[in-house]
């Protein structure tokens, strides 16, 4: 036989679950440390600089609240793209990774909608707004509910994951009504001030503990999801183990 | 203790399916019904089980070790159905009916494990119930006639979806049951391998109730 | 009500949700690895696994 | 008893099981009603009250109908039916456990469905309380429909049909107490006992009717 | 296809078919409001249109789940999806028997139920008009969700919960078409003309999804 | 005409049910798939008919009369459930799917009236399919296999609840349709009444694919 390019063989290790788990359990500690270390800057960083003239203190919810809408957007993505990864390589893993980012993002969005909210009652006097930007955060979370729910209607991992897959797909649409809600509706919410073509307007103050923040929250994301990977991954050695054990027992007893 | 039937008939809709069926087991008995498809031999256990109200006639346990209002009260219904739950493990479902049944008077039901054991399936007890293959689901659910007691046992196809193994399995246990002082009435298809038991053969199509109409 | 309470709720809020995620990961991978362990137990292996202990 | 509540409980948080379903479906609706009737705060906060009770009132029904209809297809109903246990209890039980199951996480999910629909404090305060007391009553009501509808192959919107007309007094002194106690004259207590009588009222009617429907409809 | 067209509407009218529910369903709650939010006749006008339209919204797509079970449950399905025919016509035809079966008599119920809501003739005639123009959208999109759920025990709620977020578009166009027309200065036109755009884009794309999740979970 | 099967495997879940299952079948005969309960006769059947994907291998129809992509083009498939709706009568079912289906190049589907006929049971057409007992309604089931050409048929336990002058009944079916130059596959537990048939046994259990996980 003749010997696969290493560009595929790392590929196919990786398609292997057996060599992903081996892969986890070496970087996960890694992954957890960074993340701790980053979260330890950023926390330290959000609490000293100074408050803004307009916002005074509450500006330090945005050290919390604009990563975790960002990874909101970033969970999502992350599960379209595990959905071609099922639909269109079949991928075993992407499956796998598409239902455990699910309560992930989630959980994510949720505190994004929670430090909005916090964020809203000072600044505009109310927690709440039907307004473009935040109705569309609240549609994602409930359709990562609805995608979670279905997860678990359905019985067979496989077939739920393609079934998943297609949804997943169609309601990506959502993801640029979040991002440029903003732009095509004049909204309540701050429009884009640092992901933006032109490059950032906000002050390297403020930049400075977002940023740090925001890469210690996509760790945060990277470390669980590969952690509940993880589990997903031996959920369904379980079941597989379970069908076979009822398959072979007092069949012949 | 003795199951009395005296007379009894039943419809289905406008249509009498039977008519006029008396008999008596005493116990440690046991009653095979027979005859071809559509006969009604499902619907007489379903009216001695008290699903269905009889069209005439009567049915009870007499000399009973407590006194039953319904004959339905001292009997296990084995249906077509297997009443127990996919999402749960076998164990959950076996402990859900021992603590459910209650036990009747004058037996006890032996434990979960032992019921189990007896129907040869140790072991799988911690999987879902929907795991199972069909002819695991139905031993299952005669390790639930056995995690409680009562003295009569109404078994409708009992053997279906078994092979020939667990038909040896199920002739112990019902000869163990009959043995206790338990009753037994089978509907079936198959031989069960019961010796010197009752039959009662069903003919059916007692005639379509039309004078009312 | 002061700024700062709105600033601590909502750290507070970031901070329960992620421990929420994180012991959901912790739990549920303890409850998976039991259930192979007793499945183990019960003779219940992968093949892979019985090959290597031969 | 308690085995059959515990039973139930376990069924619900399983896979395919209604818990979280009921609460999504209550969380859509309120989400999609803003939608229609436009992003005006004030008159969110106005009908935010209705809304709710609505929603949940809607929620509750449209996940009754497999109360009965898994035992049966299971063949468990027939068991249930046969027992010396009489079957009111089995009925009052099961019913307890789908509240605890569907109806409760409703009442838990409303206050934060109240700060999306502008309401202030004690409005969300008296409809959370309004809903724990009247959500009950709209699953023992609820139940006997989902007996009726045992049968039927398509239960799901016939069991809301033949239960909301019923189940609008309940919502008719939910709401009214809840508006009583925003507006300050109206008095907060009167609705809110009339809705704990009814509570009552229908935590016996509802299993009795449907232990009758059961029974007769068993074939 | 007229053969299908034709089976599904027969069907629809049999007994167990679901025409009648839906409106049934549909009539009960936009009846229920009132005791809700009060009967307030002018703010009943106000939110008149909103309530015929989530109405509808729910009706039509709490009835749709069953558009492929039935299908599947007695083993059609299999045979369709075998056909040279492509499946995605085969799906947009079942939809459109559908949409005439539960859609339709929910727009020629609709003006009825304006007047229970005190709106005037001007609002009545767009909600019946606007209607008509977004219903079959919801028939289509809602395709796709019970193509998802085809194979689920409690498929329902839990179609409805995957399509409503993706119903909204719409929801909103559709109220919208109907607040300009009784509003002066906004014209009626462009909200229209979008919800008819809307309604073909998903004439499209919800066939071409459930024929997908069709064919992925056929086991 | 002939179907071709190379090296087909299938999975069901994880586990691969059967491996690498190559057969031919030319034009005028039939097969006949046997095995033990869950051995896979019902698996292979559905990845012939195109309804579960093949993990591996290919099937095809070579030298048809009209080109086809997918083999289940050219197939009837008569599977557990008689996909026949309960609410229409036995003439709508039957005039749907004959206008549905249309014919496949190379034959023509007999009227309604004859295929009714064919199947014996003359005289309830007009009857709501669901009024018929399981029996009737396999036969009309049965039916609906002649009122449009298919060159293919695929069947699974077709004779499941018939008696025994049905399947003397089914038998001559498939004899005509294998006279016309059809091809027949069948799972089946019992005799079909069939002579000179190819048998394709399938011993099950493949194993499990855990390899993966
Ligand atoms: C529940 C309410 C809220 C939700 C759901 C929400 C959602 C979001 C989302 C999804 C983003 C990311 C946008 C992007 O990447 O383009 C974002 C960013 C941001 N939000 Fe919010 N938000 C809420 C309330 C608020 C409030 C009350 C404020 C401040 C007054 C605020 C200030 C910001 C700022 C400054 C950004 C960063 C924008 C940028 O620099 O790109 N948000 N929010
Ligand atoms: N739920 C029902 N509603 C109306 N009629 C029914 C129902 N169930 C059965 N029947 C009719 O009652 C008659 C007797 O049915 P029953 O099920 O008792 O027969 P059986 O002897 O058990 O047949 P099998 O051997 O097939 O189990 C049949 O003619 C059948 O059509
Ligand atoms: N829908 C399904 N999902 C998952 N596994 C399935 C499904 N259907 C069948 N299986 C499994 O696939 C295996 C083969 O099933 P199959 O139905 O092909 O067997 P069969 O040979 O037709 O058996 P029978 O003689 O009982 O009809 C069985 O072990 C069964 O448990
Ligand atoms: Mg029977
Ligand atoms: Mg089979």
């Amino acid at each position: 036989m003749s010997e696969p390019s290493l560009a595929i063989r790392k590929f196919s290790d990786l398609a292997n679950p057996t060599r992903f788990l081996a892969l986890v359990a070496t970087v996960w500690p890694w992954l957890a440390g960074l993340t701790l270390c980053l979260f330890a800057v950023g926390l330290y960083l959000s609490f000293t600089t100074v408050g803004d003239y307009q916002q005074g203190e509450t500006v330090r919810i945005m050290y919390v609240h604009v990563p975790a809408a960002w990874l909101s957007m970033m969970c999502y993505t992350v599960m379209a793209l595990s959905a071609l990864g099922t639909l269109v390589w079949r991928h075993p893993l992407a499956d796998v990774s598409a239902k455990a980012a699910a309560p992930i993002g989630a959980c994510f969005t949720l505190v994004a909608l929670i430090t909005g909210s916090l964020w809203g009652k000072p600044m505009w006097g109310t927690w709440w707004v039907w307004d473009a930007r935040l109705t569309s955060v609240f549609v994602l979370f409930l359709m990562y509910l609805g995608l979670i729910a279905l997860n678990r209607a359905m019985d067979e991992p496989t077939r739920a994951a393609k079934v998943s897959a297609v949804l997943i797909l169609v309601g990506f649409v959502n993801i640029p009504i979040i991002k440029f809600s903003v732009e095509w509706w004049n909204t309540l919410h701050q429009p884009a001030s640092v992901i933006r073509m032109d490059g950032p307007t906000i002050s390297g103050e403020f930049l400075r503990p977002l940023l740090v923040m925001a890469v210690a929250f996509t760790l945060l994301f990277f470390t669980l999801h590969i952690l509940a990977m993880r589990n997903e991954i031996l959920r369904r050695r379980i079941a597989v183990l379970r069908r076979h054990a009822a398959r072979s027992a007092g069949g012949a007893a | 203790m003795r199951l009395v039937a005296e007379g009894l008939s039943a419809k289905r809709g406008e249509d009498l399916i039977f008519q006029d069926i008396s008999f008596e087991i005493p116990r440690g008995e046991a009653l095979v019904v027979k005859g071809p498809n559509g006969s009604g031999k499902s619907t007489l256990l379903r009216v001695l089980a008290g699903l269905l109200p009889a069209e005439t006639g009567t049915a009870k346990l007499v000399a009973a070790a407590q006194p039953v209002e319904r004959l339905g009260e001292a009997c296990h219904y084995l249906g077509h159905r297997n009443a127990m739950k996919r999402e749960l493990t076998v164990d959950e479902n076996l402990v859900f009916w021992k603590a459910f049944f209650g036990d009747f008077s004058g037996g006890a039901g032996i434990s979960v494990d032992e019921a189990v054991e007896s129907v040869g399936l140790r072991g799988i007890v911690h999987l879902p119930f929907g795991y199972l293959s069909a002819g695991q689901q139905r031993r299952m659910a005669m390790a639930k006639l056995l995690v409680a007691w009562r003295p009569v046992w109404i078994l409708d196809e009992p053997t279906a979806a078994l092979d020939a193994s667990a038909e040896a399995m199920f002739a112990g246990l019902v000869t163990t049951h009959l043995a206790r002082g338990g009753i037994a009435i089978a509907a079936t298809h198959q031989p069960l391998g019961l010796e010197g038991v009752r039959e009662l053969r069903m003919t059916g199509f007692a005639g379509v109730g039309e004078a009312v109409w | 009500m002061s700024h700062l309470f709105y600033v601590t709720v909502s750290y507070i809020a970031a901070f329960s949700v992620s421990m929420g995620l994180v012991l959901w990961v912790w739990l549920d991978h303890r409850g998976r690895h039991r259930e192979l362990e007793r499945l183990e137990a019960a003779g219940v292996r992968r093949r892979s696994a019985r090959e290597e202990t031969r | 008893m308690i085995a059959l509540l515990a039973r139930d409980l376990k069924l619900s948080v399983r896979a395919g099981g209604g818990a979280l379903i009921g609460v999504l479906f209550f969380m859509t609706v309120v989400a999609v009603i803003p939608f229609g009737v436009g992003p005006d705060l004030n008159l969110l906060s106005r009908i935010g009250p209705a809304i709710l009770w609505i929603g949940a009132l809607l929620a509750s029904l449209l996940g009754l109908d497999r109360l009965f209809q898994a035992e049966r297809e299971d063949g468990s109903l027939d068991l249930l039916l046969m027992q010396e246990t009489p079957l009111v209890l089995t009925v009052f039980v099961k019913c307890v456990a789908h509240w605890v199951a569907t109806g409760l996480p409703l009442v838990i999910a409303s206050p934060l469905l109240g700060l999306f629909m502008n309401m202030d404090e004690v409005a969300i305060g008296a409809t959370t309380l309004t809903l724990l007391a009247g959500t009950p009553a709209i699953t023992f009501i609820g139940a006997a429909g989902a007996a009726i509808a045992v049968a039927l192959p398509r239960g799901g919107l016939l069991v809301s049909i033949l239960v909301l007309p019923l189940a609008i007094p309940v919502l008719i002194f939910g709401v009214s107490a809840v508006y009583a106690a925003i507006q300050d004259p109206a008095p907060f207590l009167p609705p809110f006992l009339i809705l704990i009588a009814i509570n009552l009222f229908f935590a016996v009617l509802g299993p009795v009717a449907a232990a009758a429907a059961l029974r007769l409809s068993s074939d």
